[in-house]
């Protein structure tokens, strides 16, 4: 009996090893590979560490385009966006799951809806209705839709989710304890969320910290641009890429994240698992 | 309570000012601001148009500002496209030559006869035709062709001789530099050491319009001169797809789908590219040569790469950005550009001319590959709705791509598709 | 502290009426029970006097004030929760002091009231810990000294002990008991164990689908339950009720047997159901023959499941007994303990002929 | 005790006025999901507004002219040669991503719900792909998908000789599949662990002492118990399917051929590639119409398979 349940476990272990293959090696090589020459990169068989270790790649990385300053545009962005996204769809996930006012099922179908929208759909007329405010060319747009529009929508139902879960009595025994609707979110519900506003944080920041074709339209001066925007900028003046430059440069948006989510990965994880998608 | 209610009406409050508190406008500088797009990050680049644009201002004072906004390569004409929709189109842009006919002939574009033929000192004449062709419509030139740059081949000196190869001087001298020839050594080399024989550079099995650098050896072009018929079935682009099926699959001539290598890492004996990449060579890490494309069954030939430089009709200050652009292409700013693009001038199209700012080429490379290049080069076709027929293309050729592919039927497919494209 | 008084009081949710013209005058200083099954609307009610709920129409007033469009902080009510609505983020002593601080009060007179709270519930060493570190019976403490905190005119308990286990319901039920004695103040508790009602109320209020049964001490509902449902719905063994109708002046069960209950001559020919607690069964030889199924002797009492014809029945005796299963005792009814009730509506047959009002 | 402690004074007789609390309260609710709502009018309804008016429209960007052609660009929509192959490329995609991806997300779930030593680092490994930027997982996926790339080494030690993967019809499809599933399955292997942690460990131990096999177990007790997680993950996983773009601009640019053009993709083609905004803009309505229809399809389905606690 305890042999055959070691010798599960080891099998479970070693389905796990080769299952973890798909989801490391490419993390691994493109930081390993942001150390090799470019004539390594092209090497075959491929090589798992570097034969020659350079790094004057990382160097060229902030020599050829602004990329300290792109790094922070994508920062500041990033905690704007997560910032104004947990504000904004805390309030709005309370007042779905707790206040009981007419329309509140309509409003929350064109909550749904956002949920459903690609954003390629809307990009162009959001593009001029950013050109008519005169906001094209600043990171406004990049930082309002995210927060309110189409892209919090999820962030909003989660909050939902989580508010609905939460039992009634506590709010019942803040009234009577005398707060108002905004202190009962804010200093009952508010703290009781930690965990869902963990996962939306989360959410929201990759969310941003990602964000593709919104920069590449909505910017165009290049101590303006996003991180993943100046990622396909190190090229030859043809296009052509510079491939160790874009994969050190690579490795410098995905190294400083995957840091902080194994330190936190506990946090992160459970967090997303609190939410009220559990169902 | 009353907390509730004054937070909720600041947030709102905050929310309906942002728009107006963030508009510090760009305009805040004294005059009118000009903007150009362009698809280069390249911070030599910007700092020589910014340089340009620097002398330009100090002699307009009207002239706040003049940026220059970098769109990715990738998606340019995409976004700039956008940009357009959105009604936010730039004074200036490049424009890619494939997209050339959609700009040109959508009407878009200002004439640049009047400004440019009228700037002191400017020689409008000087221009070279042929660089000047694909620009043209009715007999006016919508775009200035700037960075006309001919498709040559580089040679990885190195490889060739450990392969025990003749160099491509060799072949030259003894008229043998022609397209059988430099198949067959590239298979010997791939054959020998496992590198890569020829590289058509950037083709990655789906730009195909990169082929014409090989196709125009043959003689054969997706569609005949007027635009209107499909010729990829024709007899000649058959042959032309045969030999380089042959190089690509039988030979190994030619590396295929899929597989990487790069000429400037040392991977590769040949590489058809543009001269400027000329400057991606450094340190003498090989031996390498520039030779022009060999002939092919039909002779020898050769072709341009080019960008223009157009100025918006619905841009805000069309007529300044045209007097912009007269003084970014006068002969001494050129001259300038030259070291990265090289110009469509007359006067400028000499050896010695071109020497001074190309550094790391011989005076005969860039007499044979540059100047003869430019004087004698067709641009690779393109046509209105230019994307939508090179996607259709595209698609069709990705069955030829294959060991086992039927030619014949592939093109002729092609043609199938994209035949009521082109008549519309 | 005050009275409490409800007058026609209506509530529904959308179009599904809950609380349908509900009365009660609670006075000052009164221990009142709501008490009905799940769903009768008691809950309802509770957090209507809490101000949690509004109404649709009638009046409420505590004190002399009409509180019926006032804010639940406003009433001066504490509320005691079910499961005990602590704030997980604070401690014991956060919890208490939360609504004193909330209105202002200093905080050095804050720590005083909580401390002399901690004191009479004896939690004065948890005040530091949070509510997850606590055992029910602990939180059910810290909830009732966060009311107490608050020194409310009006205490409401929804369900306090329905969470806690049988031990430690029966000794909370006198610490809530003996707190009424020493604080005085009028308290409302809901709660769906009649023996809660039974052992603590001054006054219980019987509920059903929204409407008032009956109110009246315990005893007296005990007594004297005015309709079929509150009689069944009190007493811990359930009441045994047997139909049939007066023949002669004489209960005659549905099965046609005569059954020893007392001569009612005025209800004559009437359907009737007739009740018995079942402590109210006496051995006797005058007494009618029932079979007994089973027999469970707890030690001092002996319980006694039996029929009657085809109508089973509990009935419960001092003492030990001894009657195989299948056998027969005879057995009767006390003398003034049988309570007689309409078949049809259920009211209580009272020798005076019922009133159709 | 202590003696009261002041309270507001309010007459005694407050008579019922139009600003009742529940008034109040629904004027809060308002209050407070007034940003929300206001930016996803402003940043949703009025584009989506405009997109179908756009469509209407037959719009052309160079030369900038905008004429009305009533249904014409559906008319185009349903007679486009193309679209039934874009059609069935997004089915395959979005039917291939969302069983793979559940069921791996399923299949990594239970195995880190077994109470293993060393879970952590593993479930730290299979999430970790999330938080990577999508452009440079791409990126770096192109170059392992080559024919001389990582993948294909990796087979030929165990002397498999791998296809070319993003060159042929079907592999490139899976591929495709594969990269987006693994770069994202971490999200619902968490949603889906947390549900099996919620399943009361009793109810195994009653399945045992009733006899049910392992395999029993997981479909009658595990499956049925977190279909509501199941549910709402696949309706998230669904809708994202058919907004994939980056991947599949990065990874095959819709080809080889149009196997991989799926809806999203052939819209951005037409609309910004080619220019015909009118046209793409009937493309998005299409888009939505499906991505709803399909919404409520799932949520309309729930009764039947979804175990309801409430």
């Amino acid at each position: 009996m305890i042999k055959s349940r070691s010798r599960l476990a080891l099998a479970l272990y070693a389905l796990m090893a080769v299952l973890c293959i798909p989801f490391l090696f490419p993390t691994w090589w493109m930081i390993t590979s942001s150390f090799k020459p470019v004539s390594e990169i092209f090497a075959f068989p491929p090589t798992l560490l570097p034969r020659q270790f350079v790094t004057d790649a990382y160097g060229r990385v902030f020599e050829l385009q602004p990329f300290a300053r792109q790094y922070f545009n994508s920062l500041y962005i990033a905690v704007a966006v997560t910032t104004g996204t947990l504000a904004f769809s805390s309030l709005a996930g309370y007042a779905f799951a707790r206040i009981r006012f007419p329309g509140a099922n309509l409003l929350f179908m064109l909550v749904l809806t956002g949920l459903l929208i690609p954003s390629e759909v809307t990009i162009v007329p959001l593009f001029q209705m950013f050109l008519d405010v005169g906001a094209v060319n600043t990171h406004w747009p990049l930082i309002l839709v995210p927060m309110l529009g189409a892209p919090s929508a999820l962030q909003t139902f989660i909050m939902r989710q989580f508010f609905s879960g939460l039992p009634h009595e506590l709010e019942d025994a803040a009234r009577i304890d005398g707060l108002g609707r905004f202190a009962i979110y804010h200093r009952i519900a508010l703290p009781l969320a930690k965990p869902a506003l963990a996962a939306v944080g989360i959410f929201t920041f990759l969310y941003s910290w990602n964000l593709y074709l919104e920069p590449i339209v909505f910017l165009s001066s290049p101590d303006k641009f996003t991180l993943p925007q100046a990622l396909t900028q190190f090229v030859d003046a043809y296009g052509g890429p510079m491939w160790n430059i874009q994969l050190a440069a690579a490795s410098l948006t995905a190294i400083p994240v995957l840091v902080v989510f194994v330190i936190a990965q506990k946090q992160f994880i459970e967090g997303l698992a609190y939410t009220g998608l559990k169902g | 309570m009353k907390r509730t209610i004054t937070t909720t009406l600041c947030l709102t409050a905050l929310l309906a000012l942002a728009p107006t508190a963030f508009m510090t406008p760009a305009q805040a500088a004294d005059g009118l601001s000009l903007r150009m797009a362009v698809w280069t990050g390249n911070a030599k680049h910007l700092a020589l148009l910014n340089g340009i644009a620097d002398a330009y201002k100090a002699k307009h004072p009207e002239i706040g500002t003049i940026t220059f906004d970098t769109i990715p390569y990738d998606n340019y004409t995409t976004t700039l496209t956008t940009q357009i929709a959105g009604g936010n189109a730039p004074d200036l842009a490049w424009i890619l030559e494939s997209a050339a006919p959609d700009f040109v002939g959508s009407g878009a574009l200002l004439a640049l006869d009047d400004t440019l033929s009228s700037t002191a000192g400017y020689d409008f004449a000087d221009l070279s035709p042929s660089a000047t062709a694909l620009w043209r419509q009715d007999g006016k030139l919508f775009a200035y062709p700037f960075s006309t740059s001919p498709y040559a081949i580089f040679a990885n000196l190195d490889i060739i001789a450990a392969a025990g190869q003749k160099s491509p001087a060799d072949l030259i001298a003894a008229g043998s530099w022609n397209w059988q020839t430099v198949a067959t050594e590239a298979a010997a080399v791939h054959a020998k050491s496992g590198k890569n024989g020829v590289e058509i550079r950037d083709f990655d099995y789906k730009d195909w319009t990169l082929l014409t650098t090989v196709w125009d050896g043959w003689a054969a072009r997706p569609w005949s001169a007027d635009g209107k018929t499909c010729t990829l079935d024709s007899s000649d682009m058959a042959d032309a797809m045969a030999f380089l099926h042959k190089a690509i699959f039988k030979d190994g001539a030619i590396p295929g789908p899929g597989t990487s290598g790069d000429f400037f890492a040392g991977d590769t004996a040949f590489s058809i590219t543009q001269i400027s990449r000329a400057s991606l060579l450094k340190d003498g890490a090989f031996k390498w040569d520039l030779v022009p494309l060999p002939a092919g069954p039909k002779g020898s030939y050769s072709v341009i790469g080019q960008a223009g430089i157009g100025v918006f009709k619905n841009g805000k200050h069309p007529q300044d950005a045209a007097a912009f652009l007269a003084f970014l292409s006068s002969p001494e700013n050129s001259l300038k550009l030259a070291q990265f693009f090289p110009p469509p001038r007359l006067s400028q199209l000499n050896a010695e001319t071109l020497g001074k700012t190309n550094p790391l080429l011989s005076k005969s490379q860039l007499e044979e590959v540059v100047v003869k290049g430019i004087t004698t080069g067709k641009v690779s076709p393109s046509h209105t709705n230019n994307a939508q027929i090179a996607q259709q293309i595209r698609a069709s050729l990705d069955a030829a791509w294959t060991p086992d592919a039927d030619l014949p039927a592939v093109l002729s497919g092609a043609c199938a598709k994209i035949g009521p494209l082109l008549a519309h | 502290m005050a009275s409490v008084s409800i007058a026609s009081v209506n509530k529904s949710f959308g179009s599904h009426p809950v609380i349908k013209d509900v009365s009660v005058e609670i006075a000052d200083g009164e221990f009142v029970i709501l008490v009905g099954p799940s769903g009768c609307g008691k809950s309802t009610l509770l957090r209507i006097i809490a101000g949690l709920e509004t109404i649709n129409s009638g009046t409420l007033a505590i004190g002399d004030r009409r509180v019926n469009d006032v804010e639940p902080k406003d009433r001066d009510i504490a509320m005691v929760f079910q499961n005990y609505a602590l704030y997980p983020h604070m401690t014991v002593a956060a919890n208490m002091a939360f609504s004193l601080v909330q209105r202002g009060v200093a905080k050095a007179e804050v720590e005083r009231h909580v401390h002399e709270a901690a004191a009479i519930l004896e939690i004065e060493p948890l005040l530091s810990r949070y509510p997850k570190q606590l055992s029910g019976g602990q939180r059910q403490r810290v909830a009732m000294g966060r009311a107490i905190v608050r020194n409310p005119k009006v205490f409401l308990f929804d369900e306090p002990l329905s969470n806690l286990d049988a031990k430690l319901r029966v000794q909370m039920r006198g610490e809530i008991k003996a707190l009424h004695h020493r604080l005085a103040t009028t308290m409302i508790y809901v709660t769906h164990d009649q023996i809660e009602a039974m052992t603590m109320a001054d006054r219980i209020v019987v509920l059903r689908d929204g409407k008032v049964e009956q109110i009246g001490s315990p005893l007296d509902l005990y007594d004297h339950p005015v309709n079929l449902f509150v009689a069944g719905f009190l007493g811990s063994n359930g009441m045994a009720f047997f139909r049939g109708n007066y023949r002669d002046g004489q209960f005659v069960s549905s099965d046609g047997l005569k059954l020893p209950f007392a001569t009612r001559g005025d209800l004559e020919g009437r359907d009737v159901v007739c009740g018995v607690r079942p402590d109210d069964f006496i051995l006797t030889d005058d007494g009618v023959d029932a079979t007994v199924d089973v027999l469970e002797p707890t030690g001092s009492e002996t319980q006694m499941l039996a029929r009657w014809g085809s109508q089973k029945f509990t009935s419960l005796f001092r003492g030990r007994l001894t009657a195989p299963p299948g056998s027969s005792v005879r057995l009767g009814i006390a003398p003034g303990r049988a309570h007689v009730f309409d078949a049809e509506s259920g009211l209580r047959l009272d020798g005076q002929p019922p009133c159709h009002a | 005790m202590a003696q009261d402690h002041p309270l507001p004074s309010i007459s005694p007789d407050v008579r019922r006025s139009w600003w009742t609390p529940a008034r109040r309260d629904h004027f809060i609710g308002y209050l407070f999901i007034l940003p929300q709502i206001t930016g996803l009018v402003v940043f949703v309804l009025v584009p989506l507004a405009l997109m179908a008016w756009y469509s209407l429209n037959e719009w052309n960007v160079l030369a900038g002219t905008f004429s009305f052609v009533g249904l014409g660009n559906y008319e185009k929509l349903a007679t486009d040669p193309a679209l039934p192959g874009v059609l069935w490329a997004s089915a395959c995609f979005s039917v291939g991503l969302v069983l793979f991806n559940l069921s791996l997300a399923l299949l990594l779930a239970v195995l880190l719900n077994q109470k293993l030593a060393g879970t952590v680092v593993f479930r730290t490994i299979f999430f970790s792909p999330v938080v990577v930027s999508l452009v440079a997982w791409a990126i770096v996926w192109r170059f392992l998908l080559q024919q001389d790339g990582g993948i294909n080494a990796v087979l030929r030690m165990l002397s498999i000789d791998g296809p070319n993967w993003l060159r042929g019809p079907n592999t490139a499809m899976v591929s495709v599949i594969v990269v987006q599933v693994v770069k994202n399955v971490g999200l619902n292997m968490v949603l889906f662990l947390a549900a099996l942690q919620n399943v009361p460990q009793e109810l195994y131990e009653a399945a045992r002492v009733d006899g049910a096999s392992r395999w029993t177990q997981f479909f009658r007790i595990t499956v049925p118990l977190i279909s509501p997680t199941v549910l709402l993950t696949s309706i998230i996983t669904v809708a994202g399917s058919l907004q994939v773009f980056a991947q599949i601009a990065v990874l095959t640019e819709g080809g080889p051929g149009t196997s991989t053009t799926v809806l999203v993709y052939y819209l951005y083609q037409q609309a910004f590639q080619f220019h015909f905004f009118g046209y793409g803009a009937s493309l998005a309505m299409l888009l939505l119409l499906i991505v709803g229809a399909l919404t409520y399809l799932q949520w309309s389905l729930r009764k039947a398979w979804v175990y309801d606690n409430d």
